[in-house]
């Protein structure tokens, strides 16, 4: 598809659940700088997909491989410590806790001077402050960063998982339905946030079920169908329709990919 | 004003059971004329010493989500170890240490159990009670060992404070390990997993944080202070018997309860567990100052056991 | 030679004598030694010794279990300390029907020929001794007692405080007796028990204590409070740590009872039926004997260098 | 093939705790000679009765995200009752439903707490477990009372099946009560309204579940499980003791973990539960058959416990 | 606003969380037969205001009435009762049971005759039937039916809580957010159910961040701010920017709620 090396690829991914079969023999590139849009009906095996890229589940068969680097996630620290970064469509967060534990999760900051080092002293204020700064550039209004992350409102959560991710991804930014929950106003702020995180040289993958956001901001569609890629079409070289035709399965790539064919059933 | 107070009782945990002891306190004070006396009061900060460490250490494995069952069992093991190496000739120092490193590594094997095989930690520590128990009967040879040793002894030296506040050093030490485990927990990036890691396990681990080494880490912390149980054991009791403290695992466990933390992990505080090994204590010695027997006092006990988290649990409804 | 352990396919065709004992806990030291002394008896005497118990004393339904398990395992010989002299008769007559013999150490079954032979001691009489001793160490002062007792509702706990109270001549209910608490036996609830008494009974002269444990915990209190000298502690059981006691002055008297002499009776008669097919029979007393080194008139009494002798544990 | 038998393990939870079960009976069988023969398969039965009843009762509380510490000590008030009725006069059928009844109450009276004032279980079945225990010592006078009446030793009487197997009334009675309430659990609305409640309550409550009701029912229904196994108990010993089962709250829910139901609620099932307490038993029996000393038991007890829940474990994992 | 009796109708509804005021007066009127659209920024109090109107949470003040009769819900199940059926944004679903279980959670049917009426017997079959013929209305794909809930993907999940209200709903069905995490096609169908309902008479409350979807829906349009209602309109009358400018705030209503004010800040 192109000379590049993928940032991230991944062949013949295979993940069994009893008899369900969630990955079934996927394949996936991203594209250094790219913003990768993965589209797919309910059940296509999207999130899967990304959670054996991230590290949540190791893959029965097949293989990830990290800038032409073979690689084994066994855990998502894995993953994190090659600079993948994701927001999980569960969006993983510690419920009882508060915002600015929740977005520092894992990655806290500690005090300068011996305060930190010796005493391993958090900075809590900073973190706060921090927190907040990030949640206002996405327009995540919150009432009062005290608040467990329990009682947020659906939206509120969701811009918590967005801004943790974002903030962090030192290589690798993926989001699962990211905009799910968010307004009209707050959407508009993550797809600016994702411009931005590819404007600084990352690329980003972005799973969603909202055509207009992904032909707004992708350079590449990957269409998911029954736990396994059935193509990877430019957002720009076809309409809406025709890659709502690919996901429901009413159309196909031709062998060469170049062509859409219409399915008979 | 009200909803700065409720607010102040919401994110203070231990804020509902300390109005359950005050009240506690302030009935036994009226009612009984041996109660409020600073010997009395001393006297009962010294009898919730032990369970009080044990439940610190009983708190931090229930914060992940666990529960520790073997925590008095181990407790006994290192006041053995200590008491009968002394005998044996070796000095106290040395002892002690080798005591605490036991518990230590009883810790560490539960921890890496629980963790490295993903089995529940109320099996684990049940089956860890009853082999540990064993083989302290067995290592103990059916008798127990006084001690006379200096350092073994050292936390049940008295002291008066103010010319007649009776204080022990064993007092000081519980005070600096339970202001440590709170700064650990409240304070540093670990006590933030360890909440986390007990609030919910699978955001935790997609979180990025290293779930198993922070549960490895606090049943080995916890070990370490069921170590120093024993030596607050030694200090109040100088004597090491195999068959001390049998219920001191559901005595602990009771103690974190009624200092408000959840037995589902992820919620709750070391100062509020202070707090519920204090007011067991009051209870009993309340009631007895009351002369009341043994067995009403075993009912005052469970029904005043039961108020006591019930005046927590509405102190805090309001928010609701 | 044993008619019945050949026809029920129990194991001595190599001749040995396999022996079964059932303590009430496996954690009381004395039961301790009593498994010891069996264990060493068993050894000199070539026999097979199984040791089983209770998980807490009281613990009937771990007995009878153990005992059905010792049953089908084939031994030779039960030697029990009932938990409950009532509740265990199902499980030795079970036992005795297969031929083995069981005998009861320690405490009495209800009635005693349910079992083949008692070796035991009379705890009622131990309580008895310790009250009169304290009765006559009192030289006629008023007691003002505190009784630091065992479990509530267990046999031996309810003996020896009734002897006690026999012995010291005092009602259950009497106004001299200060206050009464729990301890289990254990010497850290001993002390927390006798602290808490003290606030509010500070002129205790007499203290009851079930045990040596509770003896020892009870003294660290009154110690604690500098009341020991003035206090007179007594105590059953006979350990050599609370011989020990009584030698350093902690507490006045105990009353020493002998574990390792019903043992090794047991074993002894179990080895024997095995031999020859002959049962012992009825109770042995094993007797109680009043330790102290102050001794008063009327109570007989020995030193504790004799203690020392013949102390257990 | 391989996807259907881990589907079939994954969905029929006793299977794991059954390996465990079957791999224990398979050593003992092989290691000793006195085992496997159907006296002593009999008598493991016999021995599990009244703990397993206990569990039975512990299953459903802990379905709920409960857990009953009182359970032992209602049965054992029960059994008090019912034989201090009996030598008082009353008939043994009037002693037996009065025996229940009380037990009975005590459940609705825990469960009216915990669902009323929203009071966590543990510690409302800990204060009822003191309360209740020093009821029944007041009751019993320091005494242990025989009992004699046909109907309250009803549930120990043998019979011969083909000739050899022994079983009891008890057995049966046991057997029919683990199937009700499998039936009740999987096949009727309240059961999947215990597993929702235990499994979220919060979620339960928002789908229209009366969660306090049900988790009330629960309780009483555990109550009159708790009532039930004191008939068994004086089945099997015909004698009331207010000492004995001071362990039978651990033991049962050891049954209850080693049967594969979380301590979380919402997971597991009553046919483990019944695996859990033969595998305790079989343990106890195969380790004296082996000619094992109970301290070393206790030691390779713990060992063997820890190994069958990760046995159990295990057989799961594949899925994952 | 009309001469109907509301179905459903709130006045001055009030909701405090220690420092947080979730709900702050808020009115609301939901009218027969129509599909009533609620609008507002993340954190606007959207969610809290349903979860009031269908005894989720007992409001702090303020009175409710259904068909013109005050009541007072201490639960959901007082909602039910009187046939307010509700998608909550977080689902509600009891993870560990299976897919024909959550359907029918707390609505259970019985098998006929005496197996059901003595013996209480559940028609499992019958209702595992009932189940995927409801999920395949609505174009959820779903492997097996036996799987526990927690083991789908994020849209079959909602798609089980949609189909759950919508058999059930007696009188009103409330839905927060049930298109968030489903597809394109997933979503078309659940706006067809929405249809389908309001044509069997029972009015609808949708949640939505999805203008589109409201306005091709809705017959009135309720915009939430702040914790409070600031008007109702018409989408027939309002183009969608006018919309969002009533949700960021950027514009008002005028006080007789008939023209929109620019809000200069
Ligand atoms: N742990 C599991 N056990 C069994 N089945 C699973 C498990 N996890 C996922 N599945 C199944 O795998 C399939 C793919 O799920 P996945 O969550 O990847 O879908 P998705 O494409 O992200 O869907 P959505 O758009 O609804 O989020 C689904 O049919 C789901 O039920
Ligand atoms: N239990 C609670 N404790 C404290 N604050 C709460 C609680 N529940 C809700 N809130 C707060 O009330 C406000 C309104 O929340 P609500 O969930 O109603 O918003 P919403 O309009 O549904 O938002 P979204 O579109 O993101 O779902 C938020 O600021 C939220 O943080
Ligand atoms: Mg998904
Ligand atoms: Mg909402």
């Amino acid at each position: 598809m192109s000379e590049q090396v993928p940032v991230l690829r991944a062949r013949g991914l295979v993940k069994r659940y009893g008899k369900v079969t969630a990955i079934d023999g996927a394949d996936f590139d991203l594209l250094p700088g790219e913003v990768l849009a993965v589209v797919g009906d309910n059940g296509a095996g999207k999130s899967s997909l990304i959670k054996a890229l991230s590290g949540a589940v190791v893959p029965d068969e097949g293989e990830i491989s990290v800038n032409g680097e073979p690689v084994r996630f066994s855990g998502p620290l894995d993953a994190r410590r090659h600079g993948i970064e994701t927001v999980y469509q569960d969006l993983a967060l510690a419920p009882a806790q508060d915002i600015a534990t929740n977005v520092f999760l894992g990655r806290e900051r500690r005090r300068s001077g011996p305060l930190g080092t010796v005493f391993r002293l958090l900075d809590a204020k900073g973190m706060r402050e921090e927190a907040a700064r990030i949640l206002g550039e996405l327009d995540i209004k919150i009432k009062s960063m005290a608040q467990a992350v329990e009682t947020l409102s659906g939206g509120q959560r969701q811009g918590i998982a967005v801004a943790r991710a974002a903030a962090f991804g030192s290589r690798v930014v993926i989001m699962d339905e990211p905009t799910a929950a968010l307004g009209v106003a707050e959407s508009a702020k993550v797809l600016d946030l994702i411009r931005r995180i590819r404007d600084r040289g990352l690329p980003v993958v972005l799973i969603s079920h909202n055509m207009p956001h992904v032909f707004e901001i992708a350079d590449r569609v990957h269409v998911h169908r029954l736990g396994k890629r059935v193509g990877v079409v430019s957002p720009r070289e076809r309409t809406m329709n025709e890659v709502v035709g690919l996901i429901t399965g009413a159309l196909r790539l031709s062998e060469d990919g170049g062509e859409l064919v219409e399915v008979y059933r | 004003m009200r909803a700065k107070t409720s607010e102040f009782i919401l994110r203070t945990p231990a804020v509902g059971p300390a109005i359950a002891l005050v009240a506690a306190v302030l009935v036994f004070s009226l009612t009984t004329n041996t109660f409020l006396n600073s010997d009395n009061l001393s006297l009962i900060v010294q009898q919730s010493l032990v369970v009080g460490t044990l439940a610190l250490g009983q708190t931090l494995v229930i914060l992940t989500g666990g529960i520790d069952l073997a925590n008095a069992a181990t407790a006994v093991l290192g006041t053995l170890l200590m008491a009968k190496l002394v005998v044996g000739g070796v000095s106290g120092t040395v002892a002690l240490i080798t005591g605490i490193a036991a518990a230590v590594a009883i810790g560490a094997l539960i921890g890496g159990i629980v963790t490295g095989a993903s089995l529940p930690p109320f099996i684990v520590t049940l089956g860890m009670l009853t082999i540990v128990t064993a083989v302290s009967r067995i290592y103990a040879e059916g008798r127990s060992y006084p001690v006379t040793d200096d350092v073994l002894g050292l936390l049940g030296v008295r002291q008066y404070l103010f010319g007649h506040i009776e204080v022990t050093v064993g007092m000081g030490l519980a005070l600096l390990m339970f202001g440590g485990a709170w700064y650990a927990l409240t304070k540093t990036a670990w006590g933030k997993h360890v909440y986390a890691v007990g609030n919910d396990p699978e955001s935790a681990r997609l979180s990025g944080i290293n779930a198993r080494r922070t549960v490895l880490s606090v049943y080995v912390v916890a070990g370490l202070v069921y170590g120093i149980a024993a030596w607050q054991a030694l200090g109040r009791v100088p004597n090491a018997d195999p068959n001390a403290f049998q219920m001191g695992n559901l005595d602990s466990i009771t103690a974190v309860v009624l200092g408000g933390t959840s037995l589902f992990g992820g919620r709750g505080s070391v100062i509020g567990t202070l707090v519920g090994a204090l007011i067991v204590a009051v209870l009993r010695s309340g009631l007895t100052q009351a002369g009341i027997d043994s067995l009403y006092q075993d009912v005052a006990t469970g029904v005043l056991v039961i108020v006591a988290v019930a005046v927590d649990r509405f102190s805090r409804r309001k928010q609701r | 030679t044993s008619q019945k352990a050949g026809d029920t396919g129990r194991g001595n065709d190599d001749g040995k004598t396999k022996v079964g004992l059932v303590t009430k806990t496996d954690s009381n030291p004395f039961f301790v030694a009593l498994r010891e002394a069996a264990s060493a008896q068993a050894k000199k005497d070539g026999a097979e010794l199984v040791a089983l118990a209770g998980k807490f004393d009281g613990d009937n339904e771990g007995q009878v279990a153990a005992l059905e398990n010792l049953v089908q395992q084939g031994v030779d010989a039960i030697l029990i300390t009932p938990s409950n002299s009532t509740g265990i008769l199902g499980a030795i007559k079970k036992a005795r029907e297969k031929g083995i013999l069981v005998i009861a150490l320690d405490t009495e079954t209800e009635p005693k020929d349910a079992v083949d032979a008692t070796f035991a001691t009379d705890n009622l009489e131990a309580g008895k001794s310790q009250g009169a001793y304290v009765k006559a160490a009192l030289a006629g002062k008023e007691p003002k007692l505190l009784m630091l007792d065992g479990s509530p509702g267990g046999t031996v706990d309810e003996m020896r405080h009734r002897g006690f109270l026999a012995g010291i001549g005092i009602a259950e209910g009497d106004a001299k007796i200060l206050g009464k608490e729990s301890t289990n036996g254990d010497q850290n609830k001993a002390q927390q028990a006798m602290e808490n008494l003290l606030q509010r009974a500070a002129d205790v002269n007499a203290v009851y204590t079930i045990n040596e444990p509770a003896a020892r915990g009870g003294y660290a209190a009154l110690a604690a409070r500098g009341r020991a000298a003035q206090v007179l502690v007594g105590s059953i059981d006979g350990g050599c740590q609370g011989v020990q006691d009584v030698k350093d002055g902690k507490y006045a008297v105990t009353v020493m009872q002998f574990p390792k002499k019903m043992a090794e009776q047991g074993v002894q008669a179990a080895v024997e039926f095995t031999k020859s097919g002959k049962k012992p029979g009825g109770f042995v007393n094993t007797g109680s004997v009043v330790i102290t080194d102050k001794p008063v008139a009327g109570i007989d009494s020995k030193d504790t260098a004799w203690g020392l002798q013949n102390c257990w544990g």
